[in-house]
C-alpha cells in the first residue's frame, strides 16, 4: 500500500480516536460528530453486508444455483427458497394499522426455530457439567496432597489423576457446598421463612460474591490491554513510525 | 484437474422436481411462480378473524420448532458415509432430516437479514425528517447519512469488482480508488472506531473501581477481596516475586500465587457460574417452551 | 438390551447409535424437565381460576422500577430501556421486552417519555409492536411516539457509541439495561451513572454481572431475570412456569447430590476398589486384567457418557448407492451448465 | 426477611474527591508511558496449567498432517488477539507445520490474519529464514457466514466443507485448495493434526459442540472470555487453552525456556524451547505491553484503596 496513503489513514484513524475519547470529559459536538460518522458507517455495512455475507451466499445463490466453471462445479438451484421473500416482508406490515399482525409471522418463525434448537441443545449444553459436579466429597487414599507430577508419565500419572487425595476432597466439599447454595439462592417459589433455605440462600449469595470478583479480576486484564493497544497505536505506529518516521 | 473429480463424488444432487439447473427457464418459472403463490396466499389471508391470526401465528411457530424437537427426539443415523443407502423407511426419515438440518438452520438468518431493512427505516425517519425541519444537530444527521451512502456505494462496488477479478483484488497492489475509498471507511474507520469504543471502557472500569468498589456490605467486601486477588494474579512480575518468597517457606509450591487464583477459579468461580448457568438454561428452555407452544398471551399483560 | 422388537420400521443400528451418541439418559431428563414445567403451567392456570394465588420471593432490583419510573417523571426526563445486543430473536430478549413492557405501562400512564435502543432489526419490529400495545391497551394509543422505539445499529459499538450519546443528549433520568450485553455493559452504566440516573441491570452473560454489580443501581442476577416476568404481572402461566423451573432446579440438585455420593462410595474410602468388568463399546465386558477404578469408571460416568466413541459403537450394516445410481459423472457435469 | 435479601446498591452519589478527567488522564499516562521504553523486562514464572499444555500441544502435534486455524478475531481485539495469532505462527512456522486458514465469525478475519502473516514473513526474512509461502505452506479459504452449518460441515468431511473454494499459486492463477501441498489428500479430521480456535468471540463454543471430540482442539480466547473457556478445559473438550494477554505473555516465556518433564499434564516428556532468550522475537507483543498491564493494574488497585479510604474518612467525619 501507498505509504502515503498509510500516513493519511493512521491521521484520520488517531483523530476519529481521539473524538470518541472525547467523552470522557463530557458530551461535545466532537464526539456527536464521530458517533454520527460511526453509526452512518456502521449501518452502511450493516446493509452491504446483509447482501455480500449472508444473502448472497445462503439464499440466491441457493436459489438460482451455480455455473459451472473450471475445477469449480455447478450447483442447481432451488426455487423454494423464494417462497421466503414475501415471508420475510411480512415484517414491514407492523407499521400497518390494520395488518401489523400479520408481522408476527416473520418473527414467529425465527421465535419457534430458536425455540425447538433449546430442546435440542439443552442437555448437550448442561448434562455434561452436571455429570462434573459430581465429585467425591472423601478421599480414597491416605495421603492428603496431590503428588508432584513433574517427571511422571504414563499408568502412574493416570492413577495419580484418579485417585482423590485429602486435600482435592476438602476443595470437592467446597465446590459442592458452593454449588448448592448458590442453587438454592436461585429458587424463588420456597418461602424463604424456612431458617435453613434462608441461611443457606444467604451463603449462596456471598459466595456468589467470590465467583463474580474471580471474573471481575480476570476480565480486567482484557480492558486494560485494548486500552494499551490504542495508545500503541497512537503513540508508537502513527508518532512515532509514521510522523517522526522513526 | 485432481480437484473437480474428488468433489463430483457427493455434492452434486441428481435433478428433482424442487431444484432446476442454473439459468435455465424452468428453473426461473418455478421461482416465480413460488414467488407469486405465497404472495397471493398471504394476500387473501390479511383479513382472517381473530382466531385464524392465533392459528397462523401460533402454526407457523410451532412448525418451525417442531422440526428441531422431532430431530432431537428422532434416532441419529451415526457414522453415515457418502453415497450410503438407508436401511429401511425409519431410517430414510432420519437421513433426510440429516440432511435438511444445514437448510433449516439457514431459513432464520436470511429471514433476519430480510428484516434489516426496518432498521434502516428506523434509522432514515429519524435522521431524514430532523434534515428536513432543520431542528437542533441537524448537521449530524447529514454527516449519518453521507457516511452512510458511501459506505453502501463503495462497499457494493468493491464487492463487484472482486467478484469478477477473482483473488487478484486480495493484493492492494491491484487495488483502484473505489478498493482503497471501501477499505479505508470500513478497515480503517469504522473497525478502529469499533476498538477507540472497546478501549473506552477500561477508562469506565477505572472510575467505577474507584467509585462504587467500597468495602460497605460483607458482599461487596467479598467481592472486592477475590477481585483484587485475581488481579494481582495477572501480574507476571508480582507473581515472580510472590512465588520467590513462597519457595522460602517449608511447604514448597503450595502457596505460589498460581495455586492461590486457581483454587478461587476452581472452588468458587465454577461452580458458582455453573449454578447461574444452570437456572439461566432451565429458564430458556420453559421460556422456549412457552413460546414455542404460544402459552404466552402475545403482546404486553 | 434388543430393541428391534419395537418393530422394522428403524434399523437397530439406527436406534443404538442413535442413543448411545444422546444417551438415553438425555433424552429422558429432557423430557422430564420439559414435563414438570408444563405440568405447573397447567397447575398454575388450574390454580389461577379458582383464585389461588401462588408465593414468589421477593425480588428487591424489580421493587425499584416504579421507583425509578417515577423519578424520572418528577425530574420530566425519559425513560431509557436498552434489550442487549442478541443476535437472534430469543428467550432473552422477549423477556426483556416483556420486563420493557411493564416498565412501559408504568410510564404510559405518568405520561413520561420512553427510548428503547435496539440493536437488531427484528427486535426492533417486535419492539414496536409490543410498545405500541401497551399505549393502546391503556387508551393512550395516541401518546405512542414511534420514533421512541429505534434501531440504532447492529454493530456492538456503534451500538455502544450511539446509545451513550443519546442517553447523555435526552439526560435519561432511569435506565434499564436487560438482556444479553457483554463489554458494552460498563459503557452503558457508567454513562447513566455520570448523569446521574437510576440504573436497573441485568445480563444473561455471567461475565458481564460483575461490572453491573459495581456500577448500577439494581441488579438482578441470573435466573432474577426470568422470574422478573412472573414476579410483575403474576399471570399463572408464568408463574407456573417458574414453579416448574423450581422443582427442575431442585431435581438437578438432588441428582448432583445422588451422584457425587455414589461417586463416592463407589470410588472408595481411603482405599480404591478394584474393578474386574467396565464399559467397552457400550457393553459391560469382562477386563483382561482388574484395575483399580478410574474416575471415568462409575455409574455415574457412564450415565452421562454412555459411549465416548460414537463412531466406534456399532456396526454398519447399510448398502452403498450402485453407481449408476450416483448422481452424476464427468459427462454429466454438463448438465447443470 | 429483608435482611435475607440484602440489595445490591453500591453506588455513591456523592461526589467523589478526584474528579473523572484527572483519573481517565492517569490511566492513559499509566498505559502509554512504558510502551516508550522497549528494554523494559519484567520476569514471568508461567503456572497456569493450560498454556503449559497449550504450548506442548502445539510442540507436539504430527508435523507431516496440516492444522486448522481458525481465526476469528478482527483489530477491534487486536491487542490480546493479535499476540496470540504471532505465538501461535511463530511456533507453526518453526515446526514447519502447514496450515488452512479460515473464518466463521467475521469476514474481515483472514484478511488480518494475512497481513500478520505478512508481517512475520518480513521479520523471518530479517532474520535469514525462509519465508512461509501462500499455496506451499500455508492456504487462506476464507470466511464462512454461516457458522454453525460449516463446523457441523466440517466434523463429517472438511472436503466437503471446503469444497470449491480457491487460492492464489505461487504462479498467480486461482486454483482448488485441494490441489495445493497443503490439503493434498485431506479429506476428513483424521487427516489434521489439530483444529485451532483463535478467538474473541463465541465461536469455541460452536465448535465445542460439534467437531472438538474428532480432533485435538486448542483455543486462543480473549481474557473476557477465559472465565467461561475453563470448563471445557477442565473437562478436557479443549486440550488447550491461551486465556488473553497474560496467556501470550507466558507462551512467549515457554517459547524460550521450554516445559520440563510433566510439567505438561497432557504431554508427558519435555519440551524444549524455540527461540533464544537473546532474540529480540522472543519479546513478542504480549511481553511488550506486559509493563503497562501492571502499571495499569497497580493504578486500579491504587484507586481501589484511595476510595475506600475516602469512604471511611467521609465516615468517620460524620460519625465526630
Amino acid at each position: 500500500m501507498n505509504p502515503n496513503y498509510l500516513v493519511f489513514r493512521d491521521g484520520c484513524i488517531v483523530l476519529a480516536t481521539l473524538g470518541l475519547y472525547s467523552v470522557l470529559y463530557r458530551e461535545n459536538k466532537v464526539f456527536r460528530f464521530f458517533e454520527h460518522m460511526f453509526l452512518g458507517l456502521a449501518v452502511g455495512w450493516a446493509v452491504v453486508a446483509m447482501w455480500t455475507e449472508v444473502l448472497f451466499s445462503t439464499w440466491w445463490v441457493k436459489m438460482i444455483g451455480t455455473a459451472d466453471k473450471l475445477g469449480h462445479h455447478g450447483q442447481p438451484g432451488y426455487w423454494a427458497w423464494a417462497t421466503l421473500l414475501p415471508i420475510s416482508f411480512l415484517g414491514y406490515l407492523v407499521f400497518s394499522k390494520k395488518y401489523n399482525w400479520m408481522s408476527r409471522i416473520p418473527i414467529g418463525i425465527i421465535l419457534g426455530l430458536w425455540a425447538g434448537q433449546q430442546v435440542q441443545v439443552w442437555f448437550t449444553q448442561y448434562g455434561p457439567q452436571f455429570a462434573d459436579s459430581m465429585r467425591p466429597i472423601w478421599p480414597n487414599t491416605h495421603e492428603f496432597t496431590r503428588p508432584d507430577v513433574t517427571g511422571i508419565s504414563g499408568p502412574a500419572l493416570a492413577s495419580i489423576k484418579d485417585t482423590v487425595y485429602g486435600s482435592q476432597a476438602i476443595d470437592n466439599v467446597i465446590y459442592v457446598v458452593t454449588l448448592l447454595c448458590v442453587m438454592s439462592y436461585f429458587l424463588f417459589s420456597f418461602d424463604v421463612k424456612q431458617k435453613l433455605l434462608a441461611r443457606t440462600q444467604t451463603t449462596g449469595r456471598w459466595l456468589l460474591m467470590i465467583g463474580f470478583g474471580a471474573i471481575f479480576g480476570s476480565t480486567v486484564m482484557m480492558r486494560f490491554s485494548l486500552l494499551i493497544d490504542r495508545m500503541s497505536f497512537i503513540f508508537i505506529e502513527f508518532v512515532k513510525h509514521d510522523v517522526l518516521r522513526r | 484437474m485432481n480437484g473437480l473429480n474428488r468433489i463430483l463424488a457427493d455434492t452434486v444432487p441428481p435433478p428433482t422436481f424442487w431444484n432446476g439447473v442454473y439459468g435455465s427457464g424452468g428453473l426461473w418459472l418455478k421461482i416465480i411462480l413460488a414467488f407469486l403463490i405465497v404472495s397471493v396466499a398471504l394476500v387473501f389471508l390479511k383479513d382472517a378473524g381473530p382466531r385464524v391470526r392465533k392459528y397462523v401465528v401460533g402454526g407457523a411457530t410451532f412448525l418451525a420448532g417442531a422440526f428441531y424437537v422431532f430431530f432431537y427426539f428422532y434416532p441419529t443415523p451415526l457414522n453415515r458415509q457418502p453415497g450410503e443407502m438407508p436401511q429401511n423407511a425409519g431410517e430414510a426419515v432420519s437421513f433426510w432430516l440429516d440432511d435438511a438440518v444445514p437448510t433449516v438452520g439457514q431459513i432464520a438468518n436470511i429471514v433476519a437479514a430480510f428484516l434489516l431493512g426496518l432498521g434502516v427505516y428506523s434509522v432514515f425517519t429519524v435522521h431524514v425528517k430532523r434534515v428536513a425541519k432543520q431542528s437542533a444537530d441537524w448537521g449530524f444527521s447529514v454527516v449519518l447519512l453521507l457516511s452512510f451512502f458511501l459506505m453502501v456505494g463503495l462497499g457494493y462496488a468493491d464487492w463487484g469488482m472482486k467478484r469478477i477479478a477473482g483473488p487478484k483484488l486480495d493484493d492492494p497492489s491491484n487495488w483502484g480508488i473505489v478498493n482503497y475509498g471501501r477499505s479505508f471507511l470500513f478497515d480503517g474507520l469504522l473497525q478502529n472506531m469499533d476498538a477507540a469504543m472497546f478501549s473506552i471502557i477500561s477508562f469506565y472500569i477505572l472510575s467505577a473501581a474507584y467509585r462504587a468498589f467500597r468495602i460497605r456490605s460483607i458482599e461487596a467486601t467479598i467481592l472486592l477481596g477475590s477481585a483484587v486477588i485475581m488481579m494481582i494474579g495477572l501480574l507476571s512480575g508480582f507473581e515472580y516475586g510472590w512465588n520467590h518468597v513462597a519457595h522460602q517457606l517449608p511447604t514448597t509450591g503450595t502457596y505460589a500465587m498460581g495455586e492461590l487464583t486457581k483454587w478461587l477459579q476452581d472452588c468458587f468461580q465454577t461452580p458458582s457460574l455453573r449454578a447461574i448457568q444452570w437456572g439461566l438454561g432451565i429458564g430458556t428452555l420453559a421460556m422456549g417452551l412457552r413460546l414455542w407452544l404460544s402459552l404466552e398471551k402475545q403482546g404486553a399483560n | 438390551m434388543n430393541i428391534s422388537s419395537l418393530g422394522s420400521l428403524v434399523a437397530e443400528d439406527t436406534w443404538q447409535n442413535q442413543y448411545s451418541n444422546t444417551g438415553r439418559f438425555a433424552l429422558f431428563f429432557t423430557v422430564v424437565v420439559v414435563a414438570f414445567v408444563l405440568l405447573n403451567i397447567w397447575r398454575a392456570e388450574k390454580g389461577g381460576r379458582q383464585g389461588k394465588d401462588l408465593y414468589i420471593r421477593r425480588i428487591p432490583g424489580l421493587n425499584a422500577i416504579d421507583e425509578a419510573v417515577g423519578r424520572a417523571t418528577e425530574m420530566g426526563r425519559p425513560v431509557v430501556m436498552v434489550p442487549g445486543i442478541p443476535s437472534n430473536v430469543d428467550a432473552i430478549v422477549m423477556q426483556a421486552l416483556k420486563i420493557f413492557a411493564y416498565v412501559t405501562r408504568v410510564a404510559a400512564n405518568f405520561g413520561n417519555p420512553i427510548l428503547v435502543c435496539c440493536a437488531y432489526a427484528p427486535v426492533y419490529t417486535v419492539a414496536t409492536e409490543m410498545m405500541r400495545d401497551v399505549y393502546q391497551r391503556e387508551g393512550l394509543g395516541d401518546k405512542f411516539d414511534p420514533d421512541s422505539v429505534r434501531f440504532i445499529s447492529d454493530r456492538q459499538f456503534a451500538f455502544a457509541a450511539g446509545v451513550s450519546g443519546l442517553m447523555l443528549r435526552e439526560q435519561a433520568a432511569a435506565v434499564f439495561l436487560m438482556g444479553d450485553f457483554f463489554a458494552e455493559s460498563l459503557i452503558f452504566a457508567e454513562t447513566a451513572n455520570g448523569i446521574g440516573a437510576i440504573q436497573v441491570a441485568s445480563s444473561t452473560q455471567n461475565t458481564q454481572t460483575p461490572f453491573f454489580i459495581a456500577a448500577c443501581d439494581y441488579v438482578l442476577i441470573g435466573d432474577e431475570f426470568y422470574a422478573a416476568s412472573a414476579y410483575l404481572t403474576r399471570q399463572p402461566v408464568l408463574v407456573g412456569s417458574l414453579i416448574g423451573q423450581d422443582w427442575c432446579k431442585m431435581v438437578v440438585g438432588t441428582l448432583v447430590f445422588i451422584g457425587m455420593a455414589l461417586n463416592g462410595v463407589q470410588r472408595g474410602f481411603l482405599d480404591r476398589p478394584t474393578i474386574s468388568s467396565a464399559m467397552q463399546d457400550g457393553h459391560m465386558k469382562p477386563l483382561d486384567k482388574p484395575h483399580p477404578i478410574g474416575k471415568k469408571e462409575t455409574t455415574m460416568a457412564y450415565l452421562f457418557s454412555p459411549q465416548s466413541e460414537p463412531d466406534l459403537a456399532g456396526v454398519n450394516h447399510r448398502g452403498k448407492y450402485p453407481p449408476e445410481e450416483l448422481p452424476e459423472s464427468d459427462d454429466k457435469v454438463t448438465n447443470w451448465k | 426477611m429483608a435482611d435475607a435479601e440484602p440489595q445490591v446498591v453500591s453506588t455513591g452519589r456523592k461526589g467523589p474527591a478526584i474528579p473523572r478527567p484527572l483519573l481517565y488522564l492517569l490511566l492513559i499516562l499509566a498505559t502509554a508511558t512504558p510502551l516508550f521504553f522497549d528494554n523494559i523486562s519484567i520476569p514471568d514464572q508461567p503456572a497456569d496449567p493450560a498454556v503449559f499444555d497449550m504450548y506442548a500441544m502445539l510442540m507436539t502435534i504430527p508435523t507431516d498432517r496440516p492444522v486448522l486455524v481458525s481465526s476469528e478475531w478482527t483489530n477491534g481485539t487486536r491487542a490480546e488477539s493479535r499476540g496470540a495469532f504471532e505465538a501461535l505462527m511463530r511456533i507453526l512456522m518453526h515446526r514447519n507445520i502447514k496450515f488452512v486458514l479460515f473464518s466463521i465469525a467475521d469476514a474481515q478475519a483472514p484478511p488480518v490474519a494475512v497481513e500478520v502473516i505478512r508481517d512475520l514473513n518480513e521479520e523471518r526474512k530479517k532474520h535469514g529464514e525462509r519465508p512461509y509461502e501462500r499455496w506451499n505452506d500455508w492456504v487462506d479459504v476464507g470466511y464462512y457466514a454461516n457458522g454453525e452449518g460449516t463446523a457441523e460441515a466440517l466434523a463429517v468431511s472438511v472436503q466437503k466443507a471446503f469444497s470449491g473454494k480457491q487460492d492464489m499459486n505461487p504462479q498467480g492463477e486461482s486454483e482448488d485448495v485441494f490441489d495445493s501441498p497443503v490439503l493434498k489428500g485431506v479429506s476428513t479430521l483424521k487427516d489434521v493434526s489439530a483444529f485451532i480456535n483463535v478467538t474473541a468471540s463465541a465461536t469455541d463454543i460452536v465448535y465445542i459442540q460439534r467437531l472438538a471430540s474428532k480432533t485435538t482442539f486448542l483455543e486462543f480466547c480473549t481474557g473476557v472470555m477465559g472465565p467461561e473457556a475453563i470448563p471445557y478445559y477442565s473437562s478436557g473438550q479443549t486440550k488447550g487453552l491461551a486465556k488473553g494477554l497474560r496467556s501470550v505473555i507466558d507462551l512467549e516465556t515457554l517459547m524460550v525456556t521450554g516445559i520440563p518433564a510433566g510439567g505438561s499434564s497432557r504431554v508427558p516428556a519435555a519440551v524444549p524451547g524455540i527461540l533464544p532468550a537473546s532474540d529480540p522475537r522472543s519479546k513478542g507483543r504480549g511481553n511488550h505491553y506486559n509493563a503497562s498491564l501492571h502499571v495499569a493494574i497497580v493504578l486500579m488497585i491504587l484507586m481501589i484503596v484511595i476510595g475506600n479510604v475516602e469512604m471511611y474518612r467521609a465516615k468517620r467525619g460524620a460519625a465526630s
